[in-house]
């Protein structure tokens, strides 16, 4: 792990210094105005968390920093430089490696084959040159092995994994690519205790490694756990935006959930 | 800079290692392997001219024309997309060369040259239709396959006055084009094709390209899952035209070599052929939806195509029937290949 | 319970009777040609060519295939198979000359039919039976200029046929008037509704001539829906067609006698085999074209229930 | 029984309620309807003959005939299945029908019966193997394309000893079966075929049952995920087989109409309008991957098809160029459809 | 919710009861043995949670529970009886409703047409009878809306919702058609905390009106708030099998870990 992170991560990292910087940005689908008036800041060696309800905007917002979607509204600037990016391959081009909550694999392809896709390793930079496909087999069964996922063959198709081990491996690929910003989407949502373990390890080592990372969760003990900074959205707005000092862990669930209708929860479950 | 760690855990057991038998049975063109040698079994039992060199140097011949572009409409359908007109283009290229060269009396090496160029542009056409309008690519290409249909004829006519082009063995650089695209040697008895050798040239570098570059791993990926591999940063448009492009440069190919070989084309030939292609890279276990299928096992699927259609006339069988024993013997193909492949995961899984 | 109009029961095959086993000559003669599947003319072409092949004691092993390229890979077929003769269509014969070429120096004789006329001595084709397309065409042309037609609609049934355009362009150069028009000769109903729809189209077609004998039919319902008085001409025969000559709904047939094509080929080949014979002694031997109308239709009609005219 | 109970939020704002010009644009067949009217519009303006009743009901008799099979293939579609043995099984049923009643002396009726069960068979064999062997549809009906080609041609002349079937006309039968399958009557100057009305029915049954029943429900879902359909409980292989039974129920009436009214048929009938079956439900909106579409939409399409390919020749454009022009106009009206639901889902997602 | 549950239940159903039991079933995938030598039964009444590992078979478990893959070894009796399921189908005749986890929803497809696929109300038995779509419509809305998710247009394509929109209104279908038997597979993993919170409410409401319920989670505080019976699965085996009175939430988290991994993980990342 700290192999990986370290030997990818962009040496010229400063904590602190802003990679992503939103301004008012708003998303249309159509007319489903989706989001607006987003203000975010993604900051080396921290960890953004963006909470908030089922169909709040948060896979919006991601995709449009991954490059997915082009925002309608707004500014996008990525390391001090307004862009709009016209494709997921210029933001991985920015070193932006993104985990998509509708995973983004191809079924019927090898597990290796989905780990390097898009950013393969090749003998040369020409589209025919070679690939080094014994090097990414072990690469790719190293990663996942790190996260406590022993595939039985690493050539088998990833449409026969399990749906946690599929999220695996989409995570185990951007911890790998992401050289500046990491963004995942949900990452725990599908996995187990241990494995939801290892990726919050991964966010905290990316994190200390200076990438900036934004993590989306539902969770918020996993949130609290290594985030520094929260924002909630709530119908395409933000409804809070607060450092890790001005913010507790209970305020912040409560929050989360509009109200406290947890603890109203466990009382009526009549159970604890 | 690291404080925390990650440890890998100890490798378990259960980590698999495929015996030599089980992992050519887990190659993907095995199936369409098996059904090419029963069928083959199949004639030489059935049709005694069928045994001889000579017949099998002809079947040969007869699926490289198939195959060449077969190997293309194959690497486009893995990537998910279709090329009806990759039929007529073939004789598109022809015709636009010789009846160029003709009318403006000009080298048919430059004639080859403009057709190459004009191809290329209506593959290149074909591609970015489908990726700006989002229309299917079986609609596009159908509305190129009928739009190059009434060109071909329409200009043929127009040029020529008769619906096929003009003799172009006595212009000059026939000679030379004829040695590229349609030579041929004896070896013994038999008359090698050099379009043969240029198939399997084609066979193996798209084998090459599919298995072992960054290419390949493309196609697989946007005919598998487009949206899922733009997200991960493939270029889908650039990689989908190339597959286009690709169709159509295969089409003058062959183009080329019915022109240098027979000397003149007919206007209104190559329809039909596109259903060929298809189901040559169908047989040969490429799957119609996209993202699964190779290029050996594409060549397969043209040899078996080729082999049962003269198969049948070697075996001197009812001509009234042809089509009904093209198809059982089809749909034999296909069940087969689906056999085998069950067979060789069951055992694969099972190693 | 038996209603009338079906099969009569006692009609025996015609064609039978007598003859000998097929292959008991020994020889085995290839037949190649150009048909698209389930045309009634190449059928009655391949029935000459079956009852020669049965006359004469020959194995006969036909093929076909519409397009040049494959018909060349069918001749080569032939050659591999080491057949003792072959008999092929020769409509594109620059396409054609380089397989018939093999076929000679494998030393198999190639007799040509049906097209081919100009050109099969050049290709070292022994003879040739058959009618020219373009004769025919010219034929049927001057008759209907004779009736006084200005504005003939010759009906392609398959698009970028060699052989039927140039049908067509010879009724054009006896009537320069001649319009062209391309239908869908696999749909009856498609082709009476194009038909219906150029008459409508042009009101001055004043003669409509079609390539094939099920067009004819067609053509027929087309006239009756669009009430036009065109003069119908067909090429060929088949049983409807030529009751329609007898009741006068098509004013006649340019009848190539596929039948005899078929037949002269594969004979021809069994005579030069066997006896070293030269049919037509260096010269083409024409089978039409010939016409069919309502002086001789009475006489042909029978032989058109046999499927031999 | 019940200690927790969940409240149901107050309505919110922002519940939509569409204005009637927007529900209007927002049904699915209102693109292809748009294209329709232009291209009509178009031959209008440059085809005078096009300008008469007549013509009118011309247009519409062939796209009846177009249009009756490619409903079914429509609804095949939406469930995510293809059919080409649908152009050839036309013939078939018309020529079993026929050669039967002929060979046997029988009365046209119990042919006709015969010939259903015969299609009906057919139809259900094509599903079943679809669905037994998992091998794409497209595979299994071209396999049995082949097959019926092959024995059109191979029975008829067995039977008939040549390549078209007999003359009905004088078996018993032929008159009330002329008048269910091939009458017509007269309005005026004008020729109203049965086969429109039979057409309208057809498209008027599918579309009910399509929308408003729990077959039209499973279809859309077969067709869009047959594993999750599956998964929620919907009798997946029965919705299938149903619905190739259902184009070679289509088929075999379209068959009768065929033979009812020209008598006797080609045993080579009807190859290559399987593709035209699927353009016009192409054409019409229905998505070639399944899911998505609609019978008026697919009647619209067959209309549009049949109007294009008579409007140039009651245009008299250059037949040599008919193919090209046809490519050209309908690449525009998928293109119009496009731009039209593309413009309706945004002012509905706007309203 | 009352509404709903009670009047869709069985009324047949005593608690206590066995609805489902599996004796020593195994399943294979081709040659991958993905489960072997289960015993469970599912009780009216009672919530029977399954907990394990990414890959431990929970979900393939489930799948043959709502016959979606037959087993391979072992029997399974439904109310008694020895069956082995054909299709989904008939474990919806038995009143067996599932919400899978690749969630089966048909995207082109509309929300209602969706939420009654393969039960649709019609006005006739026979095939081709009338559908009551302005019903279905409503009881759709209505239902979704009790869960807190308040969809645009009830028309519109299933695809266009987000995650966990989709997710709730395949629970909402469950639990709507769910007479005898509800089986939810990782239902909360896309949900926000206020969702969650609803979709418990509703096992424990299903749970009272007499279902048996097979509940499928990673979130262990999830699963004690309403689970009576656990069942941890670890490489397709059975690792753990307890009543709630056997265990404790710590225990149980624990368990889920596979040891003290969580306890480990909070110190290491050194920030509570
Ligand atoms: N392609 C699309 N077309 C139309 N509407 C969309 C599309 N994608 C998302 N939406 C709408 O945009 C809103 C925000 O969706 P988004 O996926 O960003 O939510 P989310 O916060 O990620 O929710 P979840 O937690 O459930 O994943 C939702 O109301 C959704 O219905
Ligand atoms: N269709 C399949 N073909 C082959 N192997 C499969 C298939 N489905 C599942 N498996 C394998 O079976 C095992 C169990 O899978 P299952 O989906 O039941 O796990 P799970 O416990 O639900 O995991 P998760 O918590 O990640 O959803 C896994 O190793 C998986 O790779
Ligand atoms: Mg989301
Ligand atoms: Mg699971």
């Amino acid at each position: 792990m700290t192999d990986t992170l370290a030997e990818h991560a962009d040496s010229h990292l400063h904590k602190g210094e802003p990679l992503i910087e939103m301004d008012g940005v708003g998303k249309s689908y159509g007319a489903i105005r989706a989001l607006r008036g987003i203000n975010l800041r993604v900051n080396a060696g921290e960890v953004t968390c963006v909470l908030g309800d089922n169909g709040a905007g948060k896979s919006t917002l991601i995709k449009i920093m991954s490059g997915l979607h082009p925002h309608n509204e707004g500014s996008l600037r990525v390391d001090g430089a307004e862009v709009s990016f016209s494709s997921p391959r210029e933001a991985l081009g920015h070193g932006i490696a993104t985990v998509y909550q509708d995973l983004a694999v191809v079924s019927l392809m090898e597990v290796w084959r989905n780990f390097f896709l898009g950013s393969e390793l090749t003998a040369g930079s020409y589209p025919l040159a070679g690939l080094k496909v014994k090097q990414m087999r072990e690469i790719a069964d190293t990663e996942l092995r790190k996260m406590g996922i022993v595939v039985k063959d690493i050539n088998q198709p990833i449409g026969t994994l399990s749906g946690g081990q599929r999220q695996c491996v989409a995570i185990a690929r951007a911890v790998y690519f992401g050289a500046r910003v990491l963004i995942l989407d949900e990452p725990t949502a599908a996995l187990g205790v241990k494995q939801s373990g290892v990726v919050l390890k991964y966010v905290a080592a990316a994190r200390d490694a200076g990438l900036g990372v934004v993590f989306i969760t539902h969770n918020p003990h996993h949130a609290y756990m290594v985030g520094d900074h929260f924002v909630i959205l709530k119908l395409g707005e933000t409804a809070l935006d607060k450092n890790r000092q001005q913010v507790s862990l209970d305020e912040l669930t409560t929050q989360m959930a509009g109200g406290d209708e947890l603890a109203e929860l466990s009382h009526e479950l009549g159970r604890q | 800079m690291t404080q925390t760690t990650v440890e890998a855990p100890a490798p378990p057991a259960g980590r698999v290692r495929l015996g030599l038998s089980n992992r050519l049975l887990a190659r993907p063109e095995i199936g369409a392997l098996v059904a090419a040698i029963i069928i083959f079994i199949f004639f030489l039992i059935l049709a005694p001219s069928f045994r001889s060199a000579e017949s099998f140097f002809t079947v040969l011949y007869q699926s490289s024309v198939i195959g060449i572009v077969a190997v293309g409409v194959g690497l486009l359908m893995i990537g998910g997309e279709f090329d009806l007109s990759a039929g007529v283009i073939v004789y598109t290229a022809g015709l636009a060369n010789s009846m160029f060269c003709w009318y403006f009396g000009v080298n048919l090496w430059v004639g080859a040259f403009i057709s190459l160029a004009l191809c290329l542009l209506i593959g290149f056409l074909n591609g970015y239709l489908v990726m700006r309008t989002g229309i299917p690519s079986f609609l596009i290409t159908l509305g190129t396959f009928f739009v190059l249909q009434g060109a071909n004829l329409g200009v043929t006519k127009l040029v020529t006055g008769t619906v096929s082009s003009t003799d172009v063995s006595q212009i000059a650089g026939y000679d030379s084009l004829g040695k590229v695209f349609s030579s041929s040697f004896k070896v013994g008895s038999v008359t090698i094709w050099t379009s043969v050798i240029w198939w399997f040239l084609f066979v193996a570098l798209a084998t090459w390209a599919l298995q072992r570059t960054r290419v390949g791993n493309w196609i697989f990926a946007v005919g598998g899952n487009a949206d899922s591999a733009r997200a991960v940063g493939v270029p889908v448009m650039r990689t989908k035209i190339g597959l286009f492009m690709t169709v159509s440069f295969l089409g003058w190919f062959v183009g080329m070599h019915q022109l240098y070989r027979f000397n003149t084309l007919q206007a209104g030939g190559g329809v039909g052929n596109e259903f060929i292609y298809i189901i040559a890279a169908v047989v040969g276990g490429t799957l119609l939806t996209g993202g699964y299928g190779n290029a050996i096992g594409v060549a397969i699927g043209a040899f078996i195509f080729g082999m049962t259609s003269l198969g049948i006339i070697y075996a001197g069988w009812d001509p009234n029937w042809f089509k009904a024993f093209l198809g059982v013997m089809l749909l034999l193909a296909v069940l087969v290949n689906l056999y085998v492949k069950r067979m060789s995961t069951m055992r694969r899984a099972g190693s | 319970a038996c209603s009338g109009g079906g099969r009569e029961k006692t009609d025996e095959s015609t064609t039978g009777g007598g003859g000998n086993a097929a292959g008991s000559s020994g020889y085995t003669i290839a037949f190649i040609t150009h048909e698209t599947p389930g045309d009634t003319f190449w059928d009655k072409v391949k029935n000459g060519a079956q009852q020669a092949a049965k006359d004469t004691g020959v194995t006969l092993k036909y093929s076909n295939d519409p397009e040049a390229p494959k018909q060349a890979v069918l001749i080569q077929n032939a050659v591999d198979s080491k057949v003792n003769g072959i008999a092929t269509t020769l409509v594109t014969p620059d396409a054609l000359a380089g397989a018939v070429k093999s076929a000679i120096d494998a030393g198999i004789p190639v007799v040509g039919f049906n097209s081919g006329i100009d050109q099969y001595k050049k290709l070292g084709a022994l003879m040739y039976f058959g009618s020219d397309e373009t004769l025919a065409g010219t034929t049927a042309g001057k008759r209907l200029a004779e009736q006084g037609a200005k504005h003939p609609l010759c009906v392609i049934q398959q698009t970028g046929s060699v052989a039927l355009e140039a049908r067509c362009a010879g009724v054009k150069s006896s009537v320069p008037g001649t319009e062209n028009i391309q239908v869908n000769g696999a749909d009856d109903a498609a082709v009476t509704t194009t038909l219906q729809a150029k008459l409508a189209q042009d009101k001055s077609i004043d003669a409509i001539v079609t390539l094939g004998a099920p067009q004819a039919i067609d053509a027929i319902k087309a006239k009756d829906q669009s009430g036009s008085q065109a003069k119908l001409v067909t090429f060929d025969l088949n049983q409807e067609a030529a009751q329609d000559i007898k009741d006068g709904k098509i004013l006649f047939s340019i009848d190539q006698q596929p039948y005899v094509q078929g037949y002269m080929a594969v004979t021809s080949l069994y005579l030069n085999l066997k006896n070293g014979n030269d049919i037509g002694g260096g010269n083409a031997v024409l089978t039409g074209p010939s016409f069919v109308d309502s002086s001789n239709i009475d006489k042909i009609l029978p032989f058109t229930k046999n499927n031999t005219r």
